[in-house]
């Protein structure tokens, strides 16, 4: 079985910036990967760059053995914060991706409506996202996302703008839905305990221009219900003395 | 010195000539004056007078009966045009009128005051129309809708958009009011009120004396009397020979001096006819707006008293 | 605090909001009724505003007459204004250069006297509808396209780069998330333009109509009777306190996700 | 993006901002210039720019007299508009009731045609200048007042708690955290304003005045000179433009730190 | 010696709504205490009825022995985010508190620019705060609090608006601080990482109306160098059960 992705010395400008500097990784289908990295490395570039919201950059990128065509799309994006639309209600939010791939609005509705029960959103699909709180707005992103059955999923710091104690629950309850769906996930964070958490492997990256400093594999077992484990603890430590500087930063 | 305000009812222009003259002739310092020509404003001449914010002012004949009747404290003390100055005007190659009667159905851009109508109305209908036609008000711009064919016809003052027009050698035609059963009027006073008037006489004798020289001097020495009105208005009247003109139309055609030779005095019979004409028409209206029931004493509207010579 | 409202705590907050507003009003009616009767002044230069009510009650149906037409070109010139300004935002939203040309043309008309421009629109397009449309469209048209570039820029560039990522095209994302981001700018822009829009409309009548508010003002005027100018200009006041007041409650329905947000917000 | 630029570079983005402005604005002048001269229009009726432009130089004397004192006019009647406005902001901030009970007043008095309350002002503030500054200042004081009080309800709260915390009076507060907080609304409110300022001196000219652009393009028309008329326009929107330009530079100066915020930002 | 704070069964409501429930909770001089709780549970409310910016409040609150009396201001607050003045210099947001207390702007400056080494702001005095980075800000903001020399310091989620990267270099930066001056300190987090690395005691409020959950002693040994020890860990995972419900949040 070829890669499902695959990306090979990948590198970008923004006019005089460089921002990525020869990133090259990869996703095996059904694994969750992470990238770590300082905010303002180039993390969300790379995503731009898989979804087509950028031209013009160096590398190659291949999906399932072959190139990256721009017109095939395969991958369902989770944009940084939720990104719900505030005009719509729960539901046709959710169904927005199936939307514009050209399904009516009813049937896009059916076929969203069934799956507000796992995501713990029953009763809600007529509210407007400002009567959701933060972790049921994360969680109809999520279904957004989903539901569009793409082949990958990417996740970009899908809990960055939650409290921590509501982001810790919400990353157990994403543990448990990849454990049931066993999506194939790409998740940006800079969160290490998050990325410890959740994923099969990480990919630790520098300061802009982004490098990859680390391939770090998670052996541990899952479900990963106990978050302080010793192990986990031990990687944690070691992934953040990668990336704290002796010094704290002096500019984003 | 004594200062004493003068309210314009329009830009500066020919129909002020004496008071320029007076001012720079120092006809005003003589007789121990301090005369302040008030800018022209968007607020009636009569109303500034009748409110105590100027001395004396330009005022329409229109504007000193109706406004009197309603009850504004105004007495005319001066006339500047012995005959009326207005015509009814519209553009040459209009074949189709010929004579008033012709102006039924048609458009008339108007200037918004309830005289009008009664006025046009009584020509057409004294050349046997009916009267009826549509109305535009335009407020400055009638004259301008005139030569752009928007409307049909309009008054003008003859002395200076017709000079104007004649200048420019566009082909119009007009109307005189008094051709078709208007009594003639004088076009345009200087009045003031009875409460100043009768607080400053000594003073309001000594302006219209003095004024009246200014406008006899304009009619003895129109050239001299353009250049100190152009001198006097340099921003405003940059076309020297619509001044000359109009200056010239005005003494040539006995406005400012009566072909009897009377200047600036007010004659009963015209303002009694002129005054009945209005009281008849309607046009005259209580400070409530119901028409005047009882035809005024038109007697208390204007006065020859503080005219030099007379007493 | 969601908590639901009795009835008379209702009645309590509205006048607790009303009242305040319904008291310096009535002061100012008040002593301008007192100066007006007691002072002496000439009801031609102050009239009372007993006499201005009871005016515009005896003369109500002239005063209509003269409403409609202002009504219809405040709203026809508003319409026209803002469905250029509704296209003109999308051309630019969609070819940026236009922008740089276009703006300093719309800087520059606003800053045209209109009492200087009112008589040539007249003069070039009579007397009709049409010079007052043009009138009101000139003074509402500019803060209209602002509030629609402005609107369409605020959008959310996560949810534009979602739409990107989904295959939709660059219509499909302005039609999706571009114009409804748009919307709160756009009723903002809306409340200040439909004043102008009034003011506009009379203005463009003092320039030359057969019929309207700013001509039965003029006439009031020229026939000396300050009584009257002063009904219409209530009557203006009212229209537009109307106008502004529709206004609202057109946002209040086009965007009811918007009160949820007031609501939590407090 | 905070790199150097050259200075070849920096000519380029200046072109690229200014140049389809000129681009627009020349095309237009131009279209006219070619309609009055090839359509024979009458030069009363409309005039070439070309002899707009040579008659404007040819009176620049008699403009620049009448410029003067409509810029005097324009920057008093602004002048105590924010005077009044920002004496008035502040109480209201400082005792919120006020605002219920003033603003209908002011929502009331944007909606007044000027055309109509224009003749009467000069009933009861003469010639001078004041009823000038009077006009000026109600047509831009209701704007900078919402600009100064919405500016005062954008501080931020975490601020004012620590100020309060510090122990620090109201008026501390005030002025510690609340004024320097309004600036960026008070300048936005200061461009829209000053556009208003010098179209409302214009008109309060038509009030009664004896010099001024509004003066003068009344009594040009009056003379038959469209010509002159449109030259006083021209210079009235130089003007507005002008003083568009002057707050810009005052904001920059005023608000070191915006810039900072601006260029981090892009 | 006298307890420094103590609070005893101190209630507040708005209008309807309970916000504190009787809230008992104390700090020793020198003791650097945590308060953890959930969004909108009532923490921030507890500092401003501390720094007297509310009044109406049940229940008994008493400083250094005494009843707290609102003239005296024993605290020093650092609000949540950093409050920093944009239109002022980092160095005039420094003195910010100086100034208040009466001083003159430049003794006030004199003042504060012998710490901006100690707190790693060096060379950045006259920049406005839009110039440095997020963790500066936090730092400026922190001097700016500590200057004032109260006798307590009162941290509203300090560092609840850094990333999580930033955050954990500015916690250990924290804790480095604190051991050299030991501050007297009041903690709002909801970040239960945070408070058992920083802490001498936590207590755990519950959801509005907020009432003390839990008191939990820290024992770990000082400076706490190792992020994820397994005692750490332990305590932690205790902590984060009792806060989180076995099903997430449905509304904030
Ligand atoms: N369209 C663009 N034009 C110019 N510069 C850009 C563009 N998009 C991103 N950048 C720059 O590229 C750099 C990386 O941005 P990116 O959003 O990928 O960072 P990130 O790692 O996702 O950061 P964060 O964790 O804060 O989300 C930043 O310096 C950003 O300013
Ligand atoms: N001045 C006030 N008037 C009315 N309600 C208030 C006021 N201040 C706070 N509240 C309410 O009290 C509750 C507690 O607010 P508080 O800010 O203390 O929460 P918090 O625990 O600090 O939350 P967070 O962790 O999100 O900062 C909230 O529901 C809030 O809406
Ligand atoms: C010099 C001079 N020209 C025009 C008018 C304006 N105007 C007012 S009423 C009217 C019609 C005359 O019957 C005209 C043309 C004026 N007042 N003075
Ligand atoms: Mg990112
Ligand atoms: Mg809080």
């Amino acid at each position: 079985m070829s890669r499902r992705l695959e990306l090979r010395q990948v590198s970008k400008r923004f006019g005089d910036i460089d921002v990525l500097a020869g990133i090259t990784l990869h996703v095996e289908p059904g694994e969750f990967v992470s990238i770590l990295g300082p905010s303002g490395a180039g993390k969300s570039t790379i995503f731009s760059l898989l979804t087509g919201g950028l031209d013009g950059y160096g590398g190659d990128v291949d999906f399932d053995g072959r190139p990256l065509a721009d017109a095939r799309r395969p991958f369902a994006l989770m944009p940084q914060r939720d990104a719900l639309m505030p005009w719509r209600t729960v539901i046709d939010n959710a169904a927005l991706g199936l939307e514009v791939q050209g399904m009516s609005r009813k049937a896009a509705r059916d076929e969203v409506a069934s799956l507000f029960g796992e995501f713990g959103l029953a009763g809600f699909e007529h509210k407007y996202p400002a009567q959701l709180s933060g972790g049921m707005c994360q969680r109809a992103a999520l279904l957004r996302t989903v539901v569009q059955h793409r082949a990958m999923l990417l996740l970009d710091e899908p809990f960055g703008a939650l409290d921590a104690l509501t982001r810790t629950g919400m990353q157990r309850w994403l543990q448990t839905m990849w454990d049931r769906h066993r999506w194939t996930v790409l998740l940006i964070t800079h969160d290490v305990r998050e990325a410890v958490f959740l994923s099969d492997r990480i990919y630790v990256l520098s300061r802009r221009p982004a490098r990859v400093l680390r391939e770090i594999a998670i052996p541990l077992s899952r479900p990963r219900k106990d978050l302080a484990s010793p192990e986990a603890s031990a990687i944690e430590a070691d992934i953040l003395d990668t990336l704290l500087d002796p010094q704290p930063a002096q500019r984003t | 010195q004594q200062t004493v305000t003068v309210a314009l009812d329009w830009t500066p222009n020919t129909n002020h000539v004496g008071l320029y003259v007076a001012r720079a002739k120092g006809f005003y310092a003589e007789a121990g004056l301090d005369v302040q020509i008030l800018p022209y404003s968007d607020t009636a001449a009569g109303t500034l007078i009748a409110n105590r914010v100027a001395d004396f002012g330009i005022l329409s004949s229109i504007g000193l009966f109706t406004q009197r009747t309603a009850g504004a404290d105004l007495v005319a003390t001066y006339a500047i045009m012995q005959t009326e100055t207005g015509r009814l005007v519209f553009n040459a190659d209009r074949a189709d009128i010929q004579s008033p009667r012709d102006l039924d159905g048609l458009t008339y851009g108007g200037f918004g005051s309830a005289w009008e109508n009664a006025l046009i109305g009584t020509i057409i209908r004294h050349d046997g129309g009916g009267g009826n036609f549509e109305t535009v008000t335009l407020g400055t711009s009638a004259y301008e809708a005139l030569a752009n064919g928007k409307v049909d016809f309009t008054l003008e003052v003859y002395t200076w958009e017709g000079i104007k027009a004649e200048l420019d050698g566009k082909a119009q035609r007009t109307f005189r009011y008094a051709d078709f059963g208007v009594p003639d009027q004088h076009t345009n006073f200087i009045g003031s009120s009875r409460a100043y008037l009768e607080k400053n006489k000594d003073t309001a004798t000594a302006f219209i004396a003095a004024t009246r020289r200014g406008y006899a001097f304009a009619v003895e020495h129109p050239q001299e009397a353009a250049n100190i009105l152009i001198a006097a208005n340099s921003d405003v009247l940059t076309d020297r020979p619509l001044i000359e003109a109009s200056l010239k139309a005005l003494v040539d055609g006995h406005y400012l001096q009566s072909p009897t030779g009377a200047i600036g005095t007010i004659d009963p019979a015209k303002m009694e006819a002129i005054g009945d004409y209005l009281f008849k028409a309607g046009a005259l209206r209580d400070g409530d707006g119901n028409p005047a029931g009882e035809r005024p004493d038109f007697a208390a509207y204007y006065t020859n008293a503080y005219l030099a010579g007379e007493k | 605090m969601s908590q639901p409202f009795s009835a008379t705590l209702r009645i309590a907050v509205l006048f607790g909001k009303v009242g305040p507003a319904l008291l310096s009003v009535g002061t100012l009616v008040l002593a301008w009724e007192l100066y007006a009767r007691l002072s002496g002044i000439s009801p031609t230069t102050l009239p009372a505003p007993s006499r201005v009510l009871a005016q515009a009650i005896q003369q109500r149906q002239a005063l209509f007459d003269n409403t409609v037409p202002t009504i219809s070109a405040t709203l026809a010139g508003f319409a026209c204004s803002l469905a250029v300004a509704f296209i003109l935002s999308m051309l630019i939203d969609f070819f940026k250069p236009l922008r740089s040309a276009l703006f300093p043309l719309f800087v520059i008309s606003q800053t045209l006297p209109l009492v200087a421009i009112a008589p040539l629109i007249v003069l070039w397009f009579g007397f009709g509808l049409t010079p007052k449309i043009m009138l009101v469209a000139l003074v509402t048209f500019f803060p209209m396209l602002v509030a629609l570039v402005q609107g369409y820029a605020s959008t959310d560039r996560d949810i534009s780069a979602l739409l990107h990522s989904m295959g939709a095209s660059r219509m499909r994302i302005f039609r999706l998330a571009r114009l409804p981001s748009s919307l709160p700018y756009f009723f903002a822009g809306l409340r200040i333009s439909i004043t102008y829009a009034v003011v506009g409309a009379i203005f463009a009548e003092y320039a030359g109509a057969a019929k309207g508010l700013g001509i039965y003002m003029l006439n009031a005027k020229n026939n000396f009777r300050s009584d009257l100018v002063l009904a219409a200009v209530l009557v203006s006041a009212l229209l537009t306190l109307v106008l502004f007041a529709a206004t609202a409650l057109i946002q209040r329905a086009a965007m009811p996700w918007e009160r949820l947000d007031a609501a939590r917000k407090s």
